[in-house]
């Protein structure tokens, strides 16, 4: 048995995956990336093979991705998060066409073809406006647990219209709504719609297409998918294990560099193992 | 006769009490809440308290910062940057700028010889470069907010911090704490590019002569020195720099009594 | 169309209702004009309703067109492109842009590739004043641009509809320059907040409409008994492309300002008076643009440098001080602010420059700006 | 054959100084200069005065490219300019204004000032800026925009009639007499160049390419829009095509191994260039074709200056044979033929804050490729002078990402 692990070293936080030659997923763990991005990146391996059972000798290949994949130093190769967003979705999902991952502090639209490739993607994240921060920020300010935002976004039926998307200047202008009278629901409900606002704005600039996988930390604020949904008319796939969707990509990377190298191929790039996936596929 | 000034900032709630005399009376310290109103009273009943006095002893109430049109008992409100400048004009009469840094905004201000405001700039945009990024900060670093002064200060070295974004300096922060670098170096990357951006907007005004430091984040005298090191001016630092603006809100709340009163004599 | 209520209520309900009644008008089909400055004569001879292609402010979501300009571009050639995606534009003509700015000659061909329906034309106005070849040159534009549309529309234009138009748009000119010329005098008898409207409805409608709606406020302002109040009497400058807000203008108000002059929808009150209606009308447009025009941040003319332009208004409208008033990423007004700036310092008139954006709804910022500003001229 | 591209950088960089070198005696004599736009330029005429150009759009990207921008920026900055304003200006200003020998005694104060107003409106206000501070006089020459397939005759004749005022304004500044005999062999000295030009663009298209159309095409672009119309840019080309074609013959390019064919579209952060450049080598990427290198003119599709119309052809160039004067869709229009003549695999559109010229509406250009086209677009952003607006992680990170979708796509096409 031949395994691949991924490690996707978020802003906010990493995840790991191990995926075997079955294509199943045998371990993943999370935790909050914190301050020392390197010893975060091992601890969830390490905690990912614990729970495997696995030995470390057993694991083929590591692929790092995410903002601190260089961080990744136990790893054997790096990868971008948009390649490994779109291979993640398009393993679970294999009809997706359109990705889009909100995470801590960027978010991404990526257009994928028939086989898993990216064809174009967008990203925004020079500027932490309308992020997984940005939620964060807001529950921060309201005092409210982030697993709660979501939720109660739900209950607003009269949305408040930002007048920011900066997150550091949002927890004044929610303050000023709270001020007004505004209910904490429709806050939240207009903190949702803002960001959904600004994804869409992203995602017409790879041309849209169903079907739709969203990815990322924020998969879990069912709020903010609603407000997606409404966007896009249309649904979102979404699986318990969106949230982990960059280090599968990363691990099913690692797996077929993994197999490929037991196969005796050379290894001539970082994504050389495309041509045995496909290949596997065609099979 | 008494006046009241009260500043409603996006990070604390201030206020001050002052005399005729000129003399302040007591001041007193909140975290802002959303409900501007109560928040007011309950800052400034804490200073009454501490002065020994009750709300019928006071001739006037101004009120400033973002909350100062929420507060229902207040005679007066005026901006922030009169304020600030007002105040800071009281305490160092001589001094023509002022630089005011709070928790989310940076106000550099130009002052006429009579403490009115020539010429003034903020932020408007981005939240790059205010406070609260500091408290956040020390959050990461896992150091207490009020100790990020002495450590800039003492600091061997120093971190440049290269992202305008308060948010995303924040990973950038976590980032060389992992890589081992002194927290001390990393404040002080962080006071000096606080300090730039502060640089900027003061010669957007015109900086060329001593500048009065108000505003809490004048609390860290990292931030101060590395402000001495940049602007090539005099700097000037008063006991309270938080409270400025609340003071100066208070000394223009007495001019209003006053008038008000003359205007009473006369008619 | 039938004045009942009050004239600056019926302006607001026009600049409220959008571009949509003008588009789906029976008796001549819409043609856009992108700010600043458009022939309309020759536009409304080719049997067209001029109307301004001006954003949409906050009236729309903008779902498109971030992706097509990206985010340091101005507002207004943002939510234009928008209305044309999200098929709002239906029934529009064409529309005409100019060389105003780098934005709008791009936002020109971005509307050509995506809406080709339209018949959109490109205007460049001569830089360079100096000189007889510059009329002929504007002539062979004027014509070239009535070509266009003769074939477009397929009917000829004559000089005598070319005429014709300008008559008929000298009329509402000229109210406007009245109703101007009444609030510097006393700016408490009309305030910003109505005058904005009442000018901005112009571009949404025939110029006989306009004109009834302009000549009942003035009688109705010309009846009023207002009280002066303590405030600061300012120039705005600096918002001749892009639109501000009618609650921003509300918001300079109320934070104590009177608005004694303005560029405000520039462009539809370009000339200083009428044009002329004598033979050869195209030419008489040429030469009114030429030597009647407005100084704008749009125009390079080194007979009237814009920043002796606006201290004379200032002087002329007993201002006190200038509100500088750009739209935010309006790089022909931003580089002006540095010259504007250098000669308000001389001139001892003291200036505020606040940015907006014509999508912003609230005002928080602005209003706390323009009342230190107005706090640092009254207090004491 | 000694290392890659050496001569040429060498020529260029010697022909470059020596103008420089000739700017810095004019300041100290007072000879006349005057200063110049580089887009659709009529450094001609100045020629045919012994006027020497200069070029302050130059002194910006040598401020950026030796990271002496920022300072100069803020400096700008406090003057009054908006940080949403061109840099280009800014740093220029912050250069110009700011210092009490402008230019540190080296560029000289200009006699007078010419502003080519082709295309980019910024131009006029830049110049007038200058006019207005340094107190030197503004001769404007308005070039219509191209708005229709071809500038009409009307535009031709505006236009020629302002070159003769321009011409009667150095006869003023010289006290030389024009002659036209002398303006035709300074047209003819252009075309030679303008040939060594299209000859160096068409050996790109072989494979591998001898020099990346981008980053390396710097090294053309001083000598073909400064020193066009001397012998000292003749000679220059000369150089240059000589040792491409060697490296044509010798199959060899700027990296070892020429992996994708790319078109860029945009001027480069100057202020990280070498960076920027290392995030195409490192995927093994050339640009075979740039539309930035084409921002002085375009001689790639045959326009030469005519020594037998020298003003109508002069004209012709500042109206219709540069980029800057052309639409939007005729920049899409010379981007597809790039694509297509030149073979390449993907377009990467650097989008500057700056420069709105260029930028304004990218978004769209981006749409038209990729998703009408089918071209792989990546659209990246930052700014061609101002350092603020660069972030080395993020560029890698989509540079990155767009370059392993290529290698995907190409693997998917073998397998096909
Ligand atoms: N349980 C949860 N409920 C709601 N939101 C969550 C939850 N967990 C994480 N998030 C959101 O996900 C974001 C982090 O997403 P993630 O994809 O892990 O980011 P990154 O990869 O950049 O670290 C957080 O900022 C938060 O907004
Ligand atoms: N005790 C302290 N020590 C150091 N810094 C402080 C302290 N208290 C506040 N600050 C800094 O001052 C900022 C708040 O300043 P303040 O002037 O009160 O802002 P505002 O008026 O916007 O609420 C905080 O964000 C923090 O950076
Ligand atoms: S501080 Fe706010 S506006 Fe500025 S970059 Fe960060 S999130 Fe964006
Ligand atoms: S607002 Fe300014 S930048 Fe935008 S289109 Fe108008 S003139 Fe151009
Ligand atoms: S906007 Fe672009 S073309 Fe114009 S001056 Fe600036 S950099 Fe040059």
């Amino acid at each position: 048995m031949i395994y691949g692990a991924g490690v996707d070293v978020g802003s906010t936080q990493t995840k790991a995956v191990i995926i075997g030659s079955g294509r199943e997923i045998v371990a993943r763990s999370l935790a909050m990336t914190g301050a020392n991005v390197s010893k975060a990146a091992e601890k969830m391996f390490n905690e990912a093979l614990a729970s495997s059972g696995l030995k470390r000798e057993q694991i083929g290949y590591v692929v790092g991705t995410g903002y601190g994949r260089y961080k990744v130093t136990f790893g054997d190769s790096q990868v971008t998060e948009i390649s490994c967003h779109a291979r993640g979705a398009h393993f679970m999902f294999p009809g997706t066409r359109t990705v889009i991952d909100i995470g801590g502090q960027d978010t991404k639209a990526i257009r994928v073809g028939a086989n898993g490739e990216v064809v174009d993607f967008a990203m925004n994240d020079k500027c932490a406006a309308g992020t997984g921060r940005f939620l964060s920020a807001s529950a921060e300010v309201l005092d409210l647990p982030i697993e709660k935002i979501g939720p109660l976004a739900l209950e607003g039926k009269d949305p408040v219209r930002l007048s920011t998307v900066c997150t550091v200047f949002v927890e004044s202008d929610i303050m000023s709504y709270l001020a007004q009278g505004k209910k904490v629901p429709d806050i939240l409900a207009g903190v949702h719609r803002a960001i959904a606002a600004r994804t869409m704005s992203l995602l017409q600039r790879i041309g849209l297409g169903p079907e739709y996988s969203m990815t990322g930390g924020v998969t879990r604020n069912v709020g903010m998918v609603a407000a997606l949904e409404e966007k896009l008319k249309a649904p979102l796939n979404i699986s318990a294990d969106s949230h982990y969707m960059g280090a599968i990509g990363a691990a099913l990377f690692a797996l077929e560099r993994a197999e490929a190298a037991s196969k005796g191929k050379c290894e001539e790039a970082v994504l050389g193992g495309w041509e045995d996936g496909l290949q596997e596929n065609k099979r | 006769m008494i006046s009241a000034g009260i500043d409603l900032g996006s990070g604390f709630s201030k206020a001050v009490l002052y005399r005729d005399d000129g003399e302040v009376l007591a001041r007193a310290l909140a975290k802002t809440r959303a409900d501007f109103d109560k928040g007011a009273r309950d800052v400034l009943d804490e200073a009454l308290a501490l002065a020994r006095l009750s709300p019928s002893d006071l001739a006037y109430t101004c009120t400033t910062g973002l909350g100062r049109y929420a507060v229902s008992f207040r005679d007066i409100q005026v901006t922030e940057i009169t304020a600030a400048a007002r105040g800071a004009w009281t305490l160092f009469p001589k001094a023509a700028f002022v630089l005011d840094v709070g928790a989310q905004s940076t106000r550099a201000i130009h002052l006429r010889d009579n403490g009115k405001v020539k010429e003034f700039h903020t932020n408007e945009k981005c939240a790059a470069g205010g406070g609260a990024f500091l408290v956040r900060a020390a959050k990461y670093l896992e150091v207490p907010l009020d100790s990020l002064g002495k450590l800039s200060v003492e600091a061997k070295g120093m971190q440049p911090i290269s992202s305008v974004c308060a948010v995303l300096a924040e990973s950038e922060i976590i980032n060389h704490v992992s890589e081992n670098i002194p927290i001390g170096d990393i404040a002080r990357g962080m006071h000096e590019s606080m300090a730039d951006r502060a640089v900027g907007q003061l010669r957007k005004v015109g900086l060329n002569g001593p500048v009065t430091l108000v505003g809490g984040v004048a609390l860290q005298s990292g931030f101060v020195e590395a402000c001495k090191r940049k602007f090539g001016v005099p700097l000037l630092v008063p006991e309270h720099p938080q409270f400025a603006a609340a003071l100066g809100a208070a000394v223009l709340g007495m001019q209003r009594a006053k008038k008000r009163m003359a205007e009473a004599a006369a008619g | 169309m039938e004045i009942s209520a009050p004239a600056v209520e019926q302006a607001k309900a026009v600049v409220a209702a959008g571009l949509a009644p003008a588009l789906k008008r029976s008796d001549a089909p819409s043609f856009g004009c992108f700010p600043v400055y458009s022939p309309y004569e020759i536009i409304r001879a080719a049997g067209l309703l001029p109307v301004g292609l001006m954003g949409a402010g906050a009236s729309i979501d903008i779902v498109h067109a971030d992706a097509r300009f990206q985010s340091f571009v101005c507002s207004i050639a943002k939510t234009s492109l928008e209305l044309g995606l999200q098929k709002r534009l239906v029934g529009m003509e064409g529309a005409v842009f100019h060389s105003i700015c780098d934005v709008a000659r791009n936002l020109a061909s971005v509307f050509k590739r995506n809406f080709p329906g339209m018949h959109i034309e490109y205007i460049h106005l001569p830089q360079n004043a100096a000189g007889p070849e510059a009329e002929d040159y504007l002539v062979s534009e004027y014509r070239r641009v009535m070509a266009g549309l003769e074939a477009r529309m397929g009917r000829r234009i004559d000089d005598a509809a070319v005429a014709a138009a300008i008559r008929e748009y000298n009329r509402p000119r000229r109210l406007m320059r009245e109703l101007y010329a009444m609030r510097a005098k006393e700016p408490e008898r009309i305030g910003a907040a109505e005058m904005f409207p009442l000018v901005r409805a112009g571009t949404m409608l025939p110029p006989d409409e306009h004109a009834r709606i302009l000549q009942v406020a003035k009688e109705e302002f010309t009846a009023r008994k207002p009280r002066r109040m303590d405030r600061v009497k300012v120039v705005v400058e600096g918002a001749f492309c892009e639109q501000p807000p009618i609650g921003l203008i509300e918001t300079l108000e109320g934070a104590g300002c009177y608005v004694v002059d303005d560029d405000f929808c520039a462009g539809w009150r370009w000339f200083s008076t009428d044009v002329p209606e004598g033979p050869d009308p195209v030419r008489q447009l040429a030469r009114a643009w030429l030597e009647r025009g407005r100084a704008t941040s749009t125009r390079f003319n080194p007979d009237k440098p814009r920043h002796k332009d606006l201290v004379r208004r200032v002087r002329e409208s007993g201002a006190q001080a200038v509100l500088f008033m750009p739209a935010k990423f309006c790089e022909p007004a931003l580089f002006d602010y540095v010259v504007f700036r250098r000669e308000l310092e001389k001139e001892n008139i003291p200036h505020l420059m606040v940015e907006f954006e014509e999508k912003m709804w609230t005002f928080e910022r602005t209003r706390g700006e323009v009342e230190t500003f107005v706090e640092s001229l009254l207090f004491d | 054959m000694a290392e890659y591209g050496t001569a040429v950088h060498e020529a260029s960089r010697k022909a470059m100084t020596a103008w420089y070198d000739r700017l810095a005696a004019a300041a100290k004599t007072g000879a006349p200069t005057a200063y110049l736009m580089i887009s659709g330029n009529c450094v001609e005429i100045l020629r045919a005065f012994d006027i020497e150009p200069v070029f302050p759009e130059v002194n910006a990207l040598q401020l950026a490219i030796r990271k002496q921008s920022l300072p100069l920026i803020l400096k700008a900055e406090e003057m009054g300019y908006s940080s949403d304003n061109c840099a280009y200006v800014k740093a220029d200003a912050g250069f110009t204004f700011g210092e009490a020998a402008p230019g540190g005694g080296k560029i000289p104060k200009p006699t007078f000032i010419v502003c080519n107003f082709v295309g980019c409106n910024v131009y006029i206000k830049w110049f007038e800026h200058c006019s207005e501070f340094l107190g030197v006089p503004l001769t404007m020459i308005d070039v219509p925009f191209v708005r229709a397939e071809r500038p009409s005759d009307g535009d031709v004749r505006y236009v020629v009639a302002q070159l003769k005022k321009l011409i009667a304004d150095c006869e003023k500044a010289t006290g030389k007499k024009f002659d036209i005999d002398r303006l035709r062999e300074i047209c003819a000295l252009s075309a030679k160049a303008e040939d060594g030009w299209q000859r160096c663009k068409d050996l790109c298209k072989n494979t591998p390419a001898p020099m990346d159309a981008y980053f390396d095409a710097i090294n053309l672009m001083g000598p073909i829009n400064v020193l066009r119309g001397t012998q000292d840019a003749v000679d220059f080309f000369d150089v240059a095509v000589r040792e491409y074609e060697a490296l044509v013959a010798a199959k060899r390019g700027p990296i070892p191994v020429e992996k994708f064919r790319i078109v860029v579209e945009g001027p480069p952060p100057y202020p990280f260039y070498r960076q920027f450049r290392d995030l195409f080598a490192a995927w093994n990427a050339v640009a075979v074709q740039s539309t930035y290198s084409t921002v002085g003119g375009i001689w790639e599709f045959g326009f030469r200056h005519d020594p037998k119309n020298p003003l109508e052809s002069i004209a012709q160039q500042m109206l219709m044979e540069n980029l800057c004067n052309r639409s939007l869709l005729d920049r899409y229009k010379q981007i597809r033929r790039y694509v297509e003549e030149w073979k390449a695999d993907a377009l990467v559109i650097h989008s500057v804050k700056s420069c709105r010229l260029f930028s304004a509406g990218q978004g769209d250009m981006r749409d038209y490729f990729a998703n009408e086209l089918g071209v792989p677009t990546l659209l990246v952003e930052s700014d061609l002078e101002d350092p603020r607006y660069y972030a080395q992680a993020m560029m890698k990170n989509r540079i990155d990402a767009f370059f392993e979708s290529l290698e995907h796509r190409k693997l998917l096409r073998r397998a096909q």
